[in-house]
């Protein structure tokens, strides 16, 4: 479904990515895991196109992406949902989620599906983002990118910066996707928050691919 | 151009203050050129000496009343900068209604100038140059010491400079009043060389803001910035010159 | 829950259909009632501004970027009507490329260079001169424009406030609207969830650009006369000052511009010598009246 | 009996009270820039008008009893619109006043549209008489057109025939000056060995000191600089001009640089002005009355252009109801075709453009030289032109 083929990035002097390559199949959930600094979230922000490779090439659905913008990759099936949750403040929980899955529907759908993926997640549809507490921030993330009807997602460190209550909480809701056959990659820095949910791992460390 | 050059030093000093108000104040200044106004009808009062020492009282006096309207009223920047243009109008007509002109005002005192290089320079704008060398040796002085690394703290995050116990309040209150100060000196150093009626601060609001905009996009921070306002400024009336 | 839900939809049709829009109609209309010159003449310079400010808040609402230079637009259409009709269209296209550009930079820097452009505009303006059968004509006096009378200004400032709010209004219920506040929230995650956000800030400007230009017209012909003064920091300032004192509602925008304008001109024939004085306070203690509003809208 | 007579003569002394004839009020609208950049001159123009309104009721030039009302107009065309429309709601006859020629045209507009008579006191621009040619029958104007203005400098220029002159003209006020230019080469046939335009200070803060600088260097001692601002900047130009050892006579348009107090503040020695009259110029039994008047009630200088104006435009509204009563056709009619006293002379119009340059209507040069000198028209005229020496 998804592969990376010797993709490298370099930021000002320091080589972040070293030639990395995988793959990822319909419905595998993979987990990119290291250390920080190791290029998870730069592997993840390339893919999404949110960074360009300084070479290498990706391709998702036997269709190449490298270089694309986010808005062309997004359309094509693939999601992003950032690290730290950057959800539209003045909207409603319910208009952050509509407004991601107007890029499919039209208003009237889009709102419905918004108000099926916030029975599903368990978010307060009228609450206004600004005023989430950071687990139901987390959600937040992962139902925007969810509204997109994504074919891959790329969850980048869902449960960093929560508590034991909102990791399990998290966790439960991303398990749901996984048994939805959603494809993923995941990533962590610990191995075993993630355990349960991989199909395998990948880990990353100083650039490279060393397990996986 | 020597005289070109000084005039720049003497829009750097208003830009510069501009910039202070701007990143310390936190809020555009624009009752700047009231207060020049302000010094320059101050001198029309009493004799030229005393006039200076007199609109530098002023001017901080009345700076300082702003500072505090601003504190009491204002939430953000877009308060603060209403409240300065509500204190800017204020002024003008205050000086309007209590001189009550039906001409221009002239302080009688004669122009004088100096040759340098064989270019008459005038007295008056000698000592601006000289105020605002003298502004820059002391801003440099604070930026390079330590007071000028809470300077810098306070530019750039105010909140977190308060936190590690850097007094923001009293760095703005200096601000503030210290430039309303120094624009209303301006006036009536410049005094002799004006036409004066209240409506005359505009343009010297307009050019220094535009000086500082513009060097604002160069950016850089600390001494770097106000260095910047200087070069921005002299080489803005140089160019002025050679163009015109 | 379901009830809950329905009550909200109906106190929020209530507090936006009625109250807002009802205000609205009855500050246009009222003035007809009063047969009175000075008064139906001050609604209308009200309207043309408040059509201003609703240009200048579709962009700083719906973009998130304040712009000092709505003075453009407006100012360019009026001085193009006035110079050179067929070319009109001009200003709105001008001025937008002129803000895309500018908007190449952050949104603080964003500010400032718009309102050094503002300035710039506005003192190039004194140098507009054209030659016209031997006499130059422009510059400081400006040009003169055919000027419609009072009424017809008036019905031509009212069509084109009311169409231009109840545009914006339905504009940003609709999912293009939807797509401009998560742009202006956050440009990023806007591209992360596949909205194009460089078409829909152009799209954004564009409208605001052409509301703007549209007012400058109206301003044009109600004065029959343009000079430098269209492109007046005042004027640049006059949205800024007009929402932050009456709120950021879109029928603040309106109101905003009526207090404005009845301060500053109407004081003037009752207490000619403390005006702007008056003027001056009320800016300074604007905060507090924006804090009410913001309560109210 | 006796009760019955005392209460018919009580009855009688009511009816008597009561079918005496109440006086007309007419109310005649003044727009005085008292805010903004021309507040000074505003300040002038009101005393002139109370100053005007006194003198009507003395010399009885009418038999009406007339009420101003004033208007600030500021320093935009728009206030001056919407101050005009305050003074319209107050039913006001006539409009005088004004200052800027933008002012003046934005308010022609809503003269013709409320069918108000407006007597522009101040704007030159020449764009009034295309209004006026359109079909503007409700404005006049007792100010000079831009042409007289060009040919007051003219006239300047063949009484001095100096050996050269020079033009420095405000850019902002290019039209004005241009015109101006146009008018001084048509009438004399000379060139200026040199034309200047300094910049609005908002652009270029010294450009006024740049060009007062590189005229010091050219002008010679019997050259004349003729400085076309009306502004404040002039008297900066003029500071930094013989602060630098500028030669030559300077002559200015008149407004900032024509008032005696800033002339002598600026000890502006050798400086020639224009003005529509001075004290020592009695065209009329007017002039002496209002400048010494003036002085006397206010304590100041009388001669601003604009203050002179608006008090003559009062005076001619004052003769024209007098003779022709309310109805304003009437009294555009009049306008239009009798002859009207003021303090600089008798007014006629033409095209609804008062006749400047006329036998009973010319301005005055004068030059200041410690005090002021007339030099123009040749009957009042006090002294020669006076060259530095």
């Amino acid at each position: 479904m998804l592969s990376v083929k010797e993709v490298c990035k370099v930021y000002n002097g320091v080589v972040v990515l070293k030639g990395i390559s995988l793959r990822v199949e319909e419905r595998e959930v993979v987990g990119l895991v290291g250390p920080n600094g190791s290029g998870k979230s730069t592997l993840l922000r390339i893919i999404a196109g949110f960074e360009k490779p300084n070479c290498g090439r990706i391709f998702f659905m036997n269709r190449e992406i490298t270089g694309l913008k986010p808005e062309k990759v997004v359309k094509l099936g693939i999601s992003y949902s950032f690290q730290i949750p950057r959800p539209f403040k003045n909207l409603k929980v319910i208009e952050n989620i509509a407004v991601a899955s107007l890029l499919r529907f039209d208003k009237k759908r889009a709102f419905e599906i918004a108000r099926e993926i916030c029975e599903l997640i368990g978010l307060e549809e009228d609450k206004k983002a600004e005023n989430l507490s950071q687990g139901e921030l987390k959600l937040l993330e992962i139902a925007r990118a969810l509204a997109t009807k994504p074919k891959l997602l790329l969850l980048d460190e869902p449960f960093s910066g929560l508590d034991v209550k909102n990791t399990r909480w998290v966790l439960s809701e991303v398990l749901k996707l996984k048994r939805m056959g959603f494809s993923m990659m995941i990533t962590a820095h610990r191995v075993k928050i993630l355990e349960d949910i991989v199909d395998r791992f990948i880990e990353l460390r100083g650039g490279r691919i060393v397990k996986g | 151009m020597i005289s070109s050059i000084i005039y720049g030093f003497f829009l750097a000093l208003l830009s510069c203050c501009i910039t202070l108000n701007y990143r310390i104040g936190r809020f555009l200044n624009l009752s700047y050129g009231s207060f020049f106004t302000l010094g320059a009808y101050i001198s029309l009062l009493c004799k030229y000496e005393t006039s200076l020492i007199l609109s530098s009282v002023i001017g901080f006096l009345v700076g300082y009343l702003m500072y505090l309207t601003i504190l009491k009223f204002s939430e953000d920047i877009v308060d603060s900068t209403l409240i300065s243009l509500g204190f800017g109008i204020a002024i003008e007509e205050i000086l309007r209604i209590t001189f009550r002109a039906t001409h221009v005002l002239l302080t009688g005192i004669e122009v004088e100038y100096v040759e340098i290089l064989n270019e008459k320079v005038f007295v008056f704008d000698l000592y601006i140059f000289l105020l605002s060398l003298i502004f820059y040796i002391a801003l440099s002085i604070t930026l390079l010491s330590s007071s000028g690394l809470k300077l810098k703290f306070a530019e750039e995050d105010c909140e977190l400079a308060e936190m590690y116990g850097v007094d923001v309040e009293r760095l703005r209150m200096l601000v503030i009043s210290g430039s309303s100060s120094i624009a209303c000196l301006c006036g009536s150093i410049l005094s002799p060389m004006q036409a004066i009626h209240p409506a005359m601060g505009w343009s010297i609001l307009v050019i220094s803001i535009m000086i500082s905009a513009i060097s604002s996009v160069f950016g850089g921070i600390g001494i770097r910035r106000y260095l910047c306002v200087l070069i921005v400024s002299v080489v803005y009336s140089v160019v002025l010159e050679v163009i015109f | 829950m379901r009830f809950n839900r329905f009550s909200c939809i109906l106190c929020s049709v209530r507090g936006d259909l009625l109250i807002r829009d009802l205000l609205l109609v009855i500050i246009v209309f009222a003035p007809i009632l009063t047969q009175n010159y000075s008064i139906l003449w001050i609604s209308t310079l009200s309207m043309i501004y408040s059509l201003l400010v609703i240009s200048w808040l579709f962009m700083e609402r719906q973009s998130g970027w304040t712009s000092f230079a709505h003075s453009i637009p407006f100012g360019l259409a009026a001085y193009l009507l006035a110079i050179y009709p067929y070319a009109v269209f001009i200003a709105p296209l001008a001025s937008t490329a002129l803000f895309l550009t500018i908007s190449k930079l952050d949104r603080v820097k964003f500010v400032f260079v718009t309102f050094v452009l503002t300035v710039v505009f506005w003192l190039s303006s004194f140098y507009m001169v054209i030659e016209r059968n031997g006499i130059s004509i422009g510059g400081e006096e400006g040009f003169s424009v055919l000027s419609l009378y009072l009424s017809e200004s008036y019905i031509f400032a009212v069509l084109l406030l009311i169409s231009s709010y109840v545009f914006v209004r339905v504009l940003e219920k609709s999912s293009i609207g939807l797509k401009m506040a998560a742009m202006r929230d956050d440009e990023e995650a806007a591209r992360a969830i596949g909205i194009n956000v460089f078409k829909y800030r152009f799209m954004n400007f564009v409208i605001s650009c052409s509301i703007a230009s549209l007012s400058g017209i109206c301003y044009a012909l109600f004065f029959g006369h343009v000079s430098p003064d269209v492109f007046s920091i005042e004027v640049a300032l006059f949205p800024f000052i007009a929402t932050f004192i009456a709120g950021r509602a879109w029928i603040s925008a309106v109101v905003g511009s009526y207090i404005l304008v009845i301060v500053s001109r109407v004081f003037s024939g009752f207490v000619p010598d403390f005006h702007l004085l008056i003027y001056a306070i009320v800016l300074i203690a604007s905060p507090k009246l924006r804090r009410w509003w913001g309560v109210k809208c | 009996m006796r009760k019955f007579v005392l209460i018919l003569l009580l009855i009688s002394i009511l009816i008597a009270g009561c079918a005496q004839p109440p006086k007309k009020v007419v109310k005649i609208g003044v727009l005085i820039p008292e805010t903004g950049k021309f507040s000074t001159s505003g300040e002038a123009m009101k005393n002139a008008a109370e100053l005007a309104l006194k003198h009507v009721k003395e010399e009885k030039l009418t038999k009406y009893d007339i009420e101003l009302i004033f208007a600030d107009c500021g320093d935009t065309p728009e206030k001056a619109k919407s101050a005009f429309a305050t003074l319209v709601a107050k039913g006001v006859i006539a409009v005088v006043g004004a200052y800027s020629s933008p002012q003046v045209l934005a308010v022609t507009d809503s003269a013709k549209e409320t069918k108000t008579i407006y007597i522009a006191t101040v704007g030159s621009t020449l764009a009034l008489e295309k209004k006026i040619s359109e079909g503007n029958k409700y404005v006049f104007r007792n100010a000079y057109n831009t042409t007289y203005w060009g040919i007051l400098a003219a006239e300047l220029l063949k009484l001095a025939k100096p050996t050269s002159y020079y033009f420095v003209g405000y850019e902002p006020l290019k039209t004005f000056n241009d015109g101006m230019l146009k008018a001084i080469k048509e009438k004399t046939g000379l060139e200026p060995n040199e034309t200047l335009y300094y910049k609005s200070p908002s652009v270029s803060p010294k450009d006024y000191a740049d060009k007062a600088e590189e005229l010091t260097k050219i002008v010679g001692n019997r050259d004349i600089v003729i400085l076309g601002d009306p502004g404040p900047i002039s008297v900066k130009f003029l500071k930094e001009y013989r602060g630098k050892g500028g030669k030559g006579l300077l002559y200015s348009v008149g407004g900032v640089l024509a008032l005696p107090t800033v002339l002598k503040g600026a000890n502006a020695n050798y400086t020639a002005f224009q003005a529509a009259a001075l004290e020592q110029t009695p065209k009329t039994k007017f002039t002496k009355k209002y400048f010494e008047d003036y002085r006397k009630i206010y304590g100041k200088e009388a001669n601003n252009y604009a203050a002179l104006l608006t008090y003559d435009a009062i005076l001619i509204l004052a003769q024209a109801i007098e003779k022709s009563g309310l109805d304003k056709d009437k009294i555009i009619k009049t306008l239009e075709s009798e002859e009207f006293i003021g303090a600089a002379g008798y007014y006629r119009f033409v095209n609804h453009q008062a006749v400047w340059g006329s036998e009973k209507l010319k301005g005055v040069i004068a030059e200041y030289i410690g005090k002021v000198e007339v030099l123009y028209p040749e009957e009042f005229a006090t002294s020669e032109v006076v060259w530095p020496e």
